[in-house]
Formats: structure tokens, C-alpha cells, sequence
């Protein structure tokens, strides 16, 4: 493998990865080289894309993983796509949130996350502010976290008369963190004991 | 079991026109000149065949089957006596497979159509793309309410299935499988004690008193395994009816166990 | 601003979109440049990512929206590190449903039943609740039959930019490709009725 091929795998990773990052030792392990040699280009890899001036990302390091970045100059513009004046949508963000609220509810922050894999603050901002969704009480356990659920606002909305109206979710997808080998066959194992 | 394999194994069709298709390229005839008295014959095969196999024919089929009897029988009626008309004859003289053959053609087209989605679904399945990022800090203005929105609920059912389709970073292997497995073998010994407490005979659902999923696994292969060692008998009296689990060893195990 | 720093913004503006993507109008907006200007440079750009052998990821159109993706040649790399999405392939019967909304729309559920020769309530049912079809409309007529479409999800799921994308339907083909599950079938049927 080449160094430019390398490069280029690295990219992919890493953009894949998202907000997860990758560590020194995954990446070693899907571009099977050494720990140390991936320590040493990286840090070259970290110094190019910060020289390229016709590149807009960046590789940051948090926490023992590396992850994909926008350039920090660019600021103003991403600022200004977020305050221009949108197209009186919800962000594919705030609708995914919101689908995941409306099916798995009441559910936490921290939970939307993990399906999600990203930062949810913003969407979550959104949705209440548009009275979308609301409190539903409080996790039990430490940290006593906000649960959330959808409003009476969100079913006058999307024309549903209750929660049962929405369409249910694909067989294949009910699951979300199910292990899907033995979801298949669960599925039919169940349909054989329900049919006697 | 059996019947299980075959029922999925008939939904490799999509309806009678598919047969259709699929018997009119098996016998190698041309689809605008089909000979109506072969392609009955075969149908009518097939359907008996789904029944004898006791698949739930669907009524689709059987309705197909009637309208190739009609136009196989419409073929052989000797053609109309030459009626005044001459010139006209030949014009309006309709070919009885005419619309079979319409029909025929059209779906073909959406199922080649099918095929060819089939391969950009996999290509794009090889091309990964990436959540937004939270711009939270960016945000400085924000509109209280749903006026002036405009999404449906398919836009949100969109959303969702996009995230669905985005890829999962793998999660480390520490956190993936802590939870407890019980081994086959404990299941087999406690499914023997259980059915020698029941006079050696049980339900096959009883045998599944655990809803979750690794139990109702570990329960199955269990049944599977135990009646591979001929310790037990599984029998079925008809569709439908429960499915009764015996110990082979009968009664008489009642006393020893 | 000169190319290479346009060429920047670009990439950290669609690196913060992700998979919503940004399409020309929202991109002329934020740079303040034409979109004839924008379509030109965005046509150079992913040029230049396809030929740049140590960029990993590129710029693709979907539905309408530019958005990054990570290059198909690193499919493999990145399967290694990732968990197979829960959503599995559509079936047959949805594929084939698909095909005639999406070469026929608006069209009704039974219209779609004519050219099928079965029920379609579950394709359907599946198709709607992936978001991948959406009601457009009603039928003229006494049951005011449901008319259906399809929505960008569908654009972005096959990877189309618009319906002009789509193949075009396949006038008068010979031969179908027999596929193995319906020879298998056949083979075991064939075996049963010879049993007999």
C-alpha cells in the first residue's frame, strides 16, 4: 500500500467513523500496520490537511481518537448556512430525533444519542421549541435524566389522531440495537409458536 | 418443518404473472405465440403441485388459472363462420391471448425495472455517508412554533430510515456480549425433568417459559438436539394444531427421575 | 476568494451538512456566488476528488443535494469497522412495487395491482413506513384512491440525483434471468410431483 493510498483509506475511515473517532489501534488493525507507523503518519497526515488551503477538514485528536473536523476559519460560514434563511423545513437532525422520540418514547438524551451517534442537543432545542416534543418525567437511576415524549402539538400536526396511528416501523428495523442474526431467526421462531 | 421451508419457498414467486414468465422462458416459447394448451397444462401442474404441498394458493392463482381455461377453450372454437362483413374481418378478428400477452409484457418491463434497482441499491450500499453535525453553537435565532412549517410524516419516516442506513462504528468488543448464557446442555437436562414432571408430555410453546431471546434460542436448539438423540418425540396431528413434545422414555422414567 | 479557498468552505460546508447535503442555492447563498457559478465549480470539484488518489472520500448527488461520501473503492476497509446497517435489502415484492411507482407516479394502489397481478399491501405498507414512497394526491373519481409517489429518500436510497436518473424502463427484453431461489423451488416441486 502506498502512502497516498493509505491517505486516502484513512479519509474514508475516519469520515465514517464521524464523531466516534478512531484510535491508534483500530486503525492499525483495518490497515493492518503497526501501532507506531500509524502514530507517524498520522501526525504527517494531521500537518497536510492543515497546510492544504483548498482543504476544509481537518484531523483533530480528542481523547486518544482521531476524528474529521471543519476547519476552524470557516466558522463564519457555517454560521451563516445555519442562520440563512431556511427552507421552513426541520433539519434531517431534528427529524430523525423526532422519529426516534415519536417510536421509542419516553426515551433520554443520552439513549437518542446512542442511536443517532451524534450530539443531540440542538435538535432536541428545535423540536421543544416547536413544541414538538416535551418532558415526560424523569429517568430513574443517578443522573436522574430528562425523558422526552411527543406533545399533543406533534399528532395535531402530522394529522394523527393518537400515537397507535403512526405507521409502524418495518419489520427489520424494530430492533434497533438487536443483533440481527438472532433477530432473524427469533422472528421466525416466534411465528412458529404463534401460529399453533 | 417442512411446511414452513415450502411456504417460503413460494414467495419466490410474485404472483401468477411471474409463474407465467417463468414457465414461458422454461419452455423456450416465443411470449407474442404462446401455445395455450401447453402453458395451461403446466400452470394447472404447478397449482395442483401447490396443493398436494398444502401452500395456501392464493386466489390470484387460481383466477389466472381460469382465464387461461377460458382463452385455451376460446382458441379451440372453430373460427367464426365468414360473416358478411368480409373486409372487416380480419381487422377485428382479436387473438384470445391478446391481453394475456399485454399483461405479460407490461409487468416484465417493472420486474427487469426491479432487477436494475436491485443493483443501484447495492451500489449505493458501498458509498458511506455521514451524519450532520450539531450546530448548536452556530444558532442564534429560533421560530417558537409549527407555523410555517412544512414537512410531512413521510419526510420524518425518510429521516429515520436514512439514519437506519447510515453505518454503526463498531462498539467495542468488551461491551458487546456481557450478559449471561445458559448452556445447551443445562436446557436439555431441564427440559427432560420438565417433561418427565408433565407424565412425559408437553407443549412445544411450554417449553419456552423464558421471553428472551437468548432463552428461546438455547430452548430450540435444545428441542433440536434432544430429538436428534431420540429422547424425545415431536408430533403434530394436523396444521395447526399444537405441536406435542414426548419424552421417548415415556412414564416410566416418572419413578427414577 | 480564490479557488482553492472556495474549494475549502465547500468541503467544511458539506462536511457539516452530511447527509442532509446542501444543494446549489443554499451553497450560492452562503458564498454569495451565482448558482451557475456554483453548478460550474461543483462539476470541477468532484473532478477533482475522484482524480486525487489520496482523498478517500468524494462529493456524490442525491436527491438534489450534494453531500460528501467516502469513495466506493474503500467499501471493504470500512465494512471491517463498521456494524452492517439494521435495515436489510428490500424484498422482491417491494422492489417490484417500487419500480411501477416510480415509472408510473401518481398512481393508485390498484392501479398498481393490475400490472402486478397480486395483492401489494404490504410492499406498500414496507415502501411507506421507509419513507421511500409518500401520498400524492388523490385519485379523480368515487373512492378517491390514494395516489402514490416517491420521495427523496428513495432518490438518495438508489443513489439518484433526480427521477431523470432512474434507467429507462425496459422496453421488450427476451430473456429473463431465472434466479436460483425459483429454480431451487421448482427443482424440489419437480421432485415431489415425480415422488408421487
Amino acid at each position: 500500500m502506498d502512502k497516498h493510498e493509505a491517505q486516502s483509506i484513512i479519509e474514508s475511515l475516519l469520515f465514517a467513523a464521524g464523531d466516534e473517532g478512531l484510535n491508534t489501534s483500530q486503525l492499525s488493525n483495518v490497515l493492518m500496520i503497526g501501532e507506531e507507523a500509524i502514530t507517524e503518519w498520522m501526525g504527517e497526515l494531521k500537518n497536510n490537511y492543515i497546510s492544504d488551503a483548498s482543504r476544509g477538514i481537518q484531523i483533530v485528536e480528542l481523547a486518544g481518537t482521531f476524528q474529521l473536523a471543519t476547519k476552524r476559519d470557516h466558522a463564519n460560514y457555517i454560521k451563516r448556512l445555519v442562520e440563512s434563511p431556511s427552507n421552513s423545513s426541520l433539519s434531517q437532525a431534528a427529524l430523525e430525533t423526532l422519529a426516534i422520540i415519536a417510536y421509542r418514547q419516553p426515551i433520554t438524551r443520552i439513549h437518542i444519542e446512542d442511536i443517532r451517534g451524534v450530539k443531540t442537543d440542538r435538535p432536541l432545542q428545535t423540536l421543544a421549541s416547536k413544541g414538538l416534543i416535551k418532558e415526560k418525567g424523569r429517568a430513574e437511576g443517578a443522573g436522574r435524566a430528562i425523558l422526552y415524549g411527543t406533545t399533543d402539538e406533534f399528532l395535531d400536526y402530522f394529522g394523527l389522531k393518537d400515537l397507535s396511528e403512526l405507521p409502524p416501523l418495518p419489520e427489520d428495523v424494530k430492533d434497533l440495537e438487536g443483533d440481527e442474526e438472532t433477530d432473524l431467526f427469533f422472528k421466525s421462531l416466534h411465528n412458529t409458536l404463534t401460529n399453533e | 418443518m417442512i411446511h414452513m421451508e415450502y411456504s417460503v419457498k413460494v414467495d419466490a414467486f410474485e404472483g401468477p404473472l411471474d409463474l407465467l414468465l417463468h414457465l414461458i422462458q422454461g419452455l423456450e416459447i416465443d411470449i407474442y405465440d404462446i401455445p395455450m394448451a401447453d402453458i395451461t397444462e403446466q400452470y394447472m401442474l404447478y397449482i395442483r403441485a401447490m396443493n398436494v404441498l398444502e401452500l395456501n394458493v392464493a386466489s390470484e392463482y387460481l383466477v389466472m388459472a381460469a382465464t387461461l381455461l377460458a382463452i385455451k377453450s376460446r382458441m379451440l372454437l372453430p373460427k367464426h363462420e365468414e360473416e358478411w362483413n368480409d373486409d372487416e374481418l380480419d381487422l377485428t378478428e382479436e387473438d384470445p391471448r391478446d391481453e394475456l400477452v399485454l399483461r405479460l409484457i407490461e409487468y416484465r418491463k417493472y420486474k427487469m425495472a426491479a432487477v436494475e434497482l436491485k443493483e443501484k441499491e447495492e451500489l449505493r450500499g458501498s458509498v458511506f455517508t455521514k451524519a450532520p453535525l450539531d450546530l448548536s453553537e452556530y444558532e442564534t435565532q429560533k421560530i417558537d412554533s409549527t407555523e410555517g412549517l412544512d414537512v410531512s410524516l413521510y419526510d420524518m419516516l425518510g429521516a429515520f430510515h436514512k439514519l437506519l442506513r447510515r453505518k454503526k462504528l463498531q462498539k467495542p468488543l468488551s461491551t458487546r456480549v456481557t450478559r449471561q448464557e445458559i448452556s445447551i446442555d443445562k436446557r436439555m437436562k431441564e427440559i427432560m425433568m420438565d417433561l418427565r414432571k408433565n407424565l412425559g408430555q408437553r407443549k412445544f410453546q411450554d417449553l419456552f417459559p423464558v421471553a428472551e431471546k437468548s432463552h428461546m434460542v438455547v430452548s430450540f436448539l435444545a428441542v433440536l438436539e434432544l430429538m436428534k438423540r431420540n429422547e424425545i418425540y415431536v408430533q403434530q396431528s394436523k396444521n395447526f394444531s399444537d405441536i406435542l413434545v414426548e419424552a421417548i422414555e415415556g412414564v416410566t422414567m416418572v419413578g427414577q427421575a
